[in-house]
């Protein structure tokens, strides 16, 4: 899932300030999984908004809506109604959704109040860890499921480099050092020679070297 | 002598979980994120409470109904301390609080669907043969005995069989291998799977269940031998073909729980399906009139009865009744008619919808209607001629054995076989889509929430269980069959009848006090 | 045929959302909800889609608490996260006697007009204190009407409050010596009194003065409590009055048909003077229900009271006793020492104090009242959650003062109307056609005590315990 | 004229802690507003009805929990704290001063302390002023 | 300058000589003489001189340049070149440049990780990983191709190097990533610096059975130690550095105005060792901001004078 964290007050403060009906707008999916833009979220930040406007002598009006996805037409319809009945939209999806609903609608100031931090998983509870970067050419076949673009700090292809120490890698000893887990895993699988192998350098392309990326689906085009 | 020898089936037990992820128990298992997936409490627990998949190296959630609670500190297997992350917390399960009522109580359910899972008595410390009632049953109790006998007849050699047709009329005698069968439970009332699932129990146990008002689908037609055709006021689905499936067939006079009221389907619950078997139009409301348009005395009644014997001539006719005051003259009054056997529907039985009022207020408990009826039958001199059939707030199983010694032959179990499919008894039987588990619903979505095999292996699982708890206590009185217990209230305390030196020497019920 | 009484009941929504029973507790910090299989998104009873609907707009967290109990949420959960608990709120509402689930279900029928059914068998105990310790008959063939819920406008719910004469004398020349006493009836035996307690503003009034009229049934009012706003239902109208003020009202209040004079030793006397003074009006004495309330009855019967209203406390009970008896036994009492005095059939008893369900209805009349009046109920029904604020002054927390009277008319009469087919519910299981017929009908039902000394005395013996626990 | 403010306070707390609102009428001859919020449980209290009593004009908000490691529901009062921690950051944020929120363990009969802890509190808006979001 | 002619660091290996290299970092600044004073001071004392490029992510005057300068004195640099930096474009071009300008000797490095360095907002951006980077200059050099295999107009000439560190974790795969390097195309490698000569021993013996020492000249890392804290620094604050307890002792054991004496004192007793372990064909001095020290210890080592270029 994408995983996002709930901008900072007074940022939020900052863009909505020129406001003064405002809807905010949370994502059912994603970064509702993550607790930084469900029901709850919109309701708490909704209502800590408020609070910090009537603090400041300021009215502001403000009204919440969840919808399932951000990110899907069907979706963003939902918002229609609600949308134009305001002057802006807070939108707690991750970055896809607030331009999605950015393109629907044209004449509405679309703000993001979620940094959309990356493509991760629910390690255990209360943190999520980062395990995919999209790059757009997988090969953990080769890496036994553990994906050094993502999680190596350097994105190594040929091994570990020489700061891993104790399965833990050198910029923080938080991290696990990918590397380390797929010699783990690769050993447990019997596959190490996987790992005697050259791995040519990296085509980017497909990331996000190739600019904006596209994906069609001819069959899916009528 | 073929009778004889089906008298002691004993179908094998099929571990059946329940259908839902997280089951309830009397106690709870947290474990906090301290855990490091070690595996040792898997290792440790011989209830099966931490499981772990071969492959998976994250710890699942406990299994909670599993486990045996505090009373686990003295084994050396307690996971709580052998923790080495200290990451387990075992408490008392808080939600029991908003579990079960004063006669189901949440122990009870509890232990009932542990029983339906297992087929054996639950090894947690749970009261499942006593309600939180005050009365009846609750009070009453089996005499203690010298000494608690464990030898005896194994359960194998131990009868439970109930003669039906005890009027020597020519009629089959026909047996059950148990001293109770399925109450009626009427196709559109209640989940199809469901009922069909009864069935297969039925047939599995060597016992009967019964249609209710709702009609005879075909799907138990497989199972006709064991499926007892009910005759109520409503008529629905009474054909001449559904009278000559049966081997028996009830007459329902009065149901317990609502006496004095037909039947009453809601709308939403008539499905096309349902409205064909009832010849009715889809979505209307269906209320059975009360009583039979054409029965104004006992002589209209032995017409009735008359007319389906004639119909089948192998059939057995039973007559379903309330428990008014006058329940012993009734009963009188039905055997002279020709039944052969006398059901009687005590007033807190269950069902699928009925008023509040009249579920409370209307009619006798059945403790009370079984030693009237008995009594009444034997001092008639017609005992023997007739299979006393009792039901209506028969919970469990020594609710069972405790209404043949006050004088039942036999008992109906509507309310129990549901609580085996995992009823929580919430009451919302007839509201919105029906019920919310599945069981007393029609609902295209959760009618199906239950297969007729997983029905079938719960109910029979249930009453294996309950098998084991009548064994014990026949075997305490060194009976060898569950006839000779028939009518020996002799053998029955009653705690507010006996002196407080006494009183102490039994098992209390247990008393809370609930919100309701 | 002549037109059936009947209560048109019609959903009247409450202003406040009630108190409910069971939510769910979850520890939403194990999982955000987005699960594919979110038991959120199935439930049945939609009760978490609702609940934030609500939660951009609720400052207090009452409208959780609207669960069914089914448990499929805490056992379906992918990740555990729910446990279910009962509504602390539900937990302190009302007491041992006004029971919560009393409450709830007076609610319930006073929004939907409906009676309550539920599922599942009995939930309660095995037998109680008071009603509960005795149960109505029933008859597996004899019935009122032979149509199930059908032709049930044929079963006759109504009593007289006049007097009767048990016989006419005549003269010599064939005319009757006493003039025809009028007959005065309604036509449930259910009247509703004014509270004691509870924000008695004027809407709240109107609201019940105008159900009793649409009724037809009476309203007995404090006359401190009369206004001018009141008078043209001054036919549903029982001033309860006492020797010091009775002449001045009535002649404050024109249309009176029905008044109540307090007891004291005067009374009989009264009575006679006002039958003499104002024939037709229909005299009713108001008794507490204490000791003494059975010589009363004969003394009061015999100077030539309509109906003796007796008062019991709220819940039931006797009045100035250290030891008080429950209503039930006292309604026997009362009812058996006129039987006895052969005076029973000349005055209508009307028992007041304890009346929380329809069962008590039916119970008291086979106890042996004509009929019932009750006060507390019409507060609940006006969503009421007797938490006596209003005693200390405080404010409702249901604003019942502010109450749109045709709103309150119509929840009170939902109420009435739902209590009385209770009423022919169980009228109809035991076979009796009129509430008439039921009056002091015991033999058509069952008592603890006899149920258990009939069955179980031959079993086990002699009682060691008194009483019911 | 100008009429003194009473300063209005919101209690949340689980019966399971506190039940016993009699206990609160030690604080009798203080002048100021109570509003309680019971729950079954602690950790009912979720970020945004701490947030609302706050709209509502309160001008502290107290939760009462269990003591730690004896909650009903196991880890209930923990979520609670966690909780009223995040929101306290949050109202620091917004300039509401964290302090006006605050968390307690709680045992009923305990007389002094709950009068010690409102005292406490009281004292703390005569500090910090009247909530300036009312 | 002639385009076939080897650079001295690879004539002194292939003559089977113990090579001694040195590093040196260049300025935070834009002033030659502070590289050319350095220069001075290992003059005569090594074989060529490493010239760090970046090092630790932190902005300095950059490789290529420093190497010329180094070139203009007469001493051999080896250019140190990280992809953190460079994209594959900048990375050949700049090979191509460097060659250009006479540099024959490259250290193929994946870098310091930016978040280690004064600037850890920067981008960084590994387009390709050291083992490509060696690989790439291989092929530059060998079959006179660029990576998108256009025909360069003239390969470039570079001594190909890479680091390896015997200390990191997972141990057991050192040897099959320094066996990597080797397929890849390194001439050359010098090692983390060596404080745990039994680790170090170990890790050439896998690699002598592995046979890689007979395709790679090895240079073992030398870090000559100032004090006990800077042990105890480079023991938990470096990455990838492994400082035995032992010697932390022994720098902690002595007065602190003797510490640097002693720190030189294990710098010669490990190069003793060192000489001793087959398939170790020189050193890597890495003098931090201690420049002057390196003639000193290779004095005292018995390694000088060097060999000269012919």
């Amino acid at each position: 899932m994408i995983v996002g964290k709930q901008k900072s007050i007074a940022e939020i403060r900052e863009i909505v300030s020129p406001y003064k009906k405002l809807l905010v707008l949370g994502c059912g999916t994603c970064v509702k999984t993550c607790f930084a833009g469900g029901e709850d979220e919109v309701a708490t930040l909704s209502s800590a908004l408020r609070l910090l406007f009537k603090k400041d002598g300021r009215s502001i009006y403000i009204e919440e809506l969840t919808v399932e996805r951000q990110c899907e037409d069907e979706f963003i319809r939902e918002a229609a109604v609600a949308i134009s009945k305001n002057t802006a939209v807070l939108s707690l999806a991750c970055g896809a959704g607030v331009q999605a609903i950015a393109r629907r609608f044209a004449n509405v100031p679309v703000l993001p109040g979620v940094n959309t931090t990356f493509i991760g998983v629910l390690e255990k509870q209360g943190l999520f860890t980062e395990e995919c970067l999209g790059c757009g050419d997988c090969q953990l076949a080769v890496f036994g499921g553990v994906c050094p673009v993502s999680r190596c700090a350097k994105k190594l292809q040929n091994g570990p480099c020489g700061g891993s120490r104790i399965g833990k890698c050198e910029i923080n000893p938080e991290t696990d050092c990918a590397w380390q887990q797929i010699i783990t895993r690769l050993t447990a699988l019997g596959q190490l020679d996987n790992l005697r192998k050259y791995n040519p350098p990296k085509d980017w392309r497909t990331s996000h070297a190739g600019g904006p990326r596209k994906l069609v689906r001819e069959d899916h085009v009528i | 002598m073929k009778n004889r020898k089906k008298k002691n089936v004993f179908p094998e037990t099929r571990v059946t979980p329940s259908r839902f992820r997280n089951t309830i128990g009397k106690y709870t298992v947290r474990r906090n994120s301290r855990c490091i997936s070690c595996g040792l409490c898997a290792k440790l627990c011989p209830y099966g409470v931490h499981q772990r998949y071969e492959n998976f190296n994250k710890s699942l959630r406990p299994v909670e109904h599993k486990c045996i609670g505090f009373a686990c500190r003295e084994n050396d297997f307690f996971c709580i301390d052998r923790c080495p992350e200290q990451a387990l917390t075992l408490s008392l399960n808080p939600i029991l609080d908003t579990l079960g009522d004063y006669r189901w109580t949440d122990e009870m359910l509890i232990a009932h669907w542990e029983m339906a899972e297992t087929g054996n008595l639950p090894a947690v410390d749970l009261e499942y043969s006593l309600g939180n009632s005050g009365g009846g049953f609750d009070k009453i109790r089996f005499k203690l005995t010298e000494t608690e006998s464990c030898s005896g007849p194994a359960d194998e050699d131990i009868d439970m069989s109930v003669l039906l047709n005890k009027r020597s009329d020519g009629r089959p005698e026909k047996t059950i291998s148990m001293p109770c069968y399925g109450g009626g439970m009427s196709f559109g009332s209640t989940a199809l799977n469901v009922i069909v699932g009864r069935a297969r129990a039925a047939k599995r146990l060597n016992t009967l269940t019964c249609t209710g008002e709702g009609g005879y689908p075909e799907e138990f037609v497989p199972y006709a031998d064991h499926v007892i055709t009910q005759v109520a006021t409503g008529l629905f689905g009474v054909r001449e073909k559904t009278i000559q499936y049966a081997p028996v067939v009830e007459f329902k006079y009065a149901q317990g729980a609502k006496p004095g009221l037909g039947g009453h389907l809601l709308g939403d619950k008539v499905t096309p399906r349902v409205a064909a078997m009832r010849e009715t139009v889809v979505g209307n409301a269906l209320f059975s009139p009360f009583p039979f348009h054409s029965v104004y005395s006992v002589e209209d009644h032995k017409k009735h009865v008359d007319w389906v014997k004639e119909i089948n001539p192998r059939v057995l006719v039973s007559v379903k009744v309330s428990t008014p005051s006058d329940v012993d003259m009734v009963a009188v009054g039905s055997y002279y008619a020709g039944a052969h056997i006398v059901h009687i529907d005590g007033s807190y039985g269950g069902t699928g919808a009925a008023p509040d009022i009249a579920k409370k207020n209307i009619a006798m408990p059945i403790e009370y209607a079984i030693p009237k009826v008995h009594k009444f039958l034997t001092e008639e001199g017609v005992r023997d001629k007739v299979c006393l059939i009792a039901s209506g707030g028969i919970r469990n199983g020594m609710d069972v054995v405790k209404a043949i010694a006050l004088g039942a032959d036999g008992v109906v179990i509507g309310t129990a076989d549901l609580v085996a499919l995992e009823c929580v008894r919430c009451g919302n039987c007839e509201s919105g889509r029906g019920c919310a588990r599945g069981i007393a619903t029609t609902d295209s979505e959760l009618g199906e929430m239950i297969t007729e095999e997983w029905a079938e292996n719960r109910i029979v699982n249930m009453y294996l269980a309950w098998r084991k708890e009548w064994c014990m206590i026949l075997r305490r009185f060194g009976m060898k069959s569950i006839r000779e217990l028939v009518g020996r209230s002799d053998l029955l305390v009653h705690l507010d009848y006996l002196e407080e030196s006494e009183r102490i020497k039994y098992q209390p019920a247990p008393n809370i006090k609930l919100v309701i | 045929m002549p037109k059936k009484y009947q209560v048109p009941v019609k959903a009247a929504p409450p202003r406040f959302k009630p108190i409910g029973k069971y939510t769910t507790i979850e520890f939403r910090e194990d999982c955000a909800g987005s699960c594919r299989k979110c038991v959120k998104k199935a439930c049945i009873y939609n009760i978490f889609k609702d609940n934030y609907k609500h939660v951009a707009h609720m400052a207090e967290p009452e409208y959780l608490y609207a669960c069914q109990s089914c448990f499929r949420c805490v056992q379906e959960c992918t990740r555990g996260i729910f446990s279910r608990v009962i509504n602390p709120e539900y937990r302190s509402l009302g007491d041992d006697y006004w029971q919560a689930d009393v409450i709830h279900r007076t609610w319930y029928q006073a929004h939907t007009g409906k009676i309550p059914v539920s599922g599942a068998g009995y939930r309660g105990p095995f037998v109680g204190e008071g009603f509960d310790s005795m149960w109505t008959d029933m008859s597996e063939i004899v019935r009122p009407t032979r149509d199930g819920i059908h032709g049930r406008e044929y079963i006759n719910t109504g009593i007289e409050l006049s007097r009767r004469n048990s016989r006419l004398s005549f003269s010599e020349d064939g005319s009757p010596v006493d003039g025809m006493p009028p007959v005065f009836e309604i036509p449930v035996p259910v009247m509703l009194r004014q509270p004691k307690f509870g924000v008695l503003s004027e809407n709240v009034l109107q609201a019940a003065v105008r159900a009793a009229y649409f009724l037809g049934t009476m309203f007995f009012i404090n006359p401190e409590y009369y206004s001018a706003n009141l008078a043209r239902f001054a036919d549903c109208l029982v001033p309860c009055l006492s020797k010091h003020n009775y002449i001045d009202f009535l002649e404050r209040a024109p249309g009176i048909r029905m008044m109540e004079l307090s007891y004291d030793n005067e009374s009989g006397k009264i009575i006679s003077g006002l039958r003499a003074l104002k024939t037709g009006l229909i005299i009713s004495a108001g008794v507490p229900l204490n000791s003494e309330a059975a010589s009363r009855a004969v003394e009061l019967a015999e100077c030539g009271a309509d109906t003796i209203h007796f008062y019991a406390d709220s819940r039931g009970r006797e009045l100035d006793s250290e030891n008080p008896r429950f209503i039930k036994e006292m309604i026997r009492e009362v009812h058996l020492r006129l039987v006895g005095k052969l005076i029973r059939n000349r005055v209508n008893l009307v028992f007041s104090g304890g009346i929380a369900m329809a069962e008590h209805v039916a119970k008291a009349i086979i106890c042996g009242a004509d009929g019932v009046t009750i006060d507390i109920p019409l507060l609940i029904a006006l969503e009421c959650r007797l938490c006596y604020r209003c005693r200390d002054d405080k404010a409702c927390p249901v604003k019942i003062g502010d109450i749109n009277p045709d709103w309150g008319k119509q929840r009170i009469i939902n109420l009435v109307g739902a209590w009385r087919n209770q009423l022919i519910e169980v009228m109809g299981a035991m076979g009796i056609r009129e509430a008439r017929r039921l009056r002091g009908e015991v033999g058509r039902s069952m008592w603890f005590e006899d149920l258990e000394k009939e069955n179980f005395g031959p079993i086990f013996g002699e009682k060691k315990v008194s009483g019911l626990v | 004229m100008i009429k003194k403010i009473q300063p209005q306070i919101t209690l949340f707390y689980c019966i399971n802690a506190f039940n016993d609102r009699a206990s609160l009428s030690v604080l009798s001859g203080v002048a100021f507003e109570l509003k309680t919020v019971k729950m079954a449980c602690s950790s009912m209290v979720k970020d945004v009805f701490l947030l609302r009593a706050f709209e509502a004009g309160a001008d502290a908000v107290a939760v009462f929990v269990c003591p730690e490691g004896q909650c009903r529901y196991v880890e209930g009062n923990i979520r609670a704290k966690k909780r009223v921690n995040f929101i306290k950051k949050l109202l620091d944020e917004i300039g509401l001063e964290g302090r006006r929120l605050s968390l307690h363990n709680a045992e009923s009969g305990d007389t002094e302390n709950i009068g010690k802890i409102f005292r406490q509190i009281l004292s703390d808006i005569n500090d910090m002023g009247p909530n300036p979001a009312k | 300058m002639k385009p076939e002619s080897p650079s001295n660091l690879q004539r002194v290996l292939s003559d089977g000589k113990f090579a001694v290299t040195a590093e040196c970092g260049p300025p935070r600044g834009a002033d030659p003489e502070i590289i050319r004073r350095k220069g001075e001071l290992l003059r005569g004392h090594v074989d060529a001189v490493n010239v760090t490029d970046n090092q630790t992510a932190i902005v300095r005057m950059s490789s290529i340049a420093a190497c010329v300068h180094l070139s203009a004195m007469g001493l051999e640099p080896v250019m140190q070149m990280v992809t953190r930096d460079r994209n594959r474009i900048a990375l050949q071009s700049d090979i191509l440049g460097a060659s250009s300008l006479g540099i024959r000797n490259i250290l193929c490095l994946s870098g310091d990780h930016q978040t280690f360095g004064s600037q850890p907002d920067a981008m960084n951006v590994f387009d390709i990983d050291s083992v490509n980077l060696v690989h790439m200059v291989k092929v530059m050099k060998a079959d006179g191709k660029d990576m998108s295999g256009f025909d360069l107009i003239s390969p470039p000439r570079m001594f190909i190097g890479a680091a390896a560190n015997p200390f990191a974790d997972p141990f057991e795969y050192r040897v099959i990533r320094l066996a990597k390097k080797i397929d890849a195309g390194a001439d050359f490698i010098q090692t983390q610096c060596v404080y745990n000569l039994e680790r170090f021993r170990e890790w050439m013996r896998l690699a002598r059975e592995e046979g890689l020492t007979e395709k790679v000249h090895i240079l073992a890392g030398i870090t000559p130690l100032k004090s006990e804290g800077m042990a105890k620094y480079m023991a938990k604050k470096v990455a990838g550095m492994d400082v035995p307890e032992s010697v932390i002792k022994r720098m902690g054991g002595v007065p602190k105005g003797k510490a640097a004496e002693e720190g030189i004192g294990i710098c010669l007793e490990t190069i003793a060792a060192l000489r001793e372990i087959k398939g170790v064909h020189g050193i890597h001095m890495m003098a931090i901001e201690w420049e002057e020290t390196v003639g000193r210890i290779v004095e005292a080592a018995g390694l000088s004078p060097r060999p000269q270029a012919a």
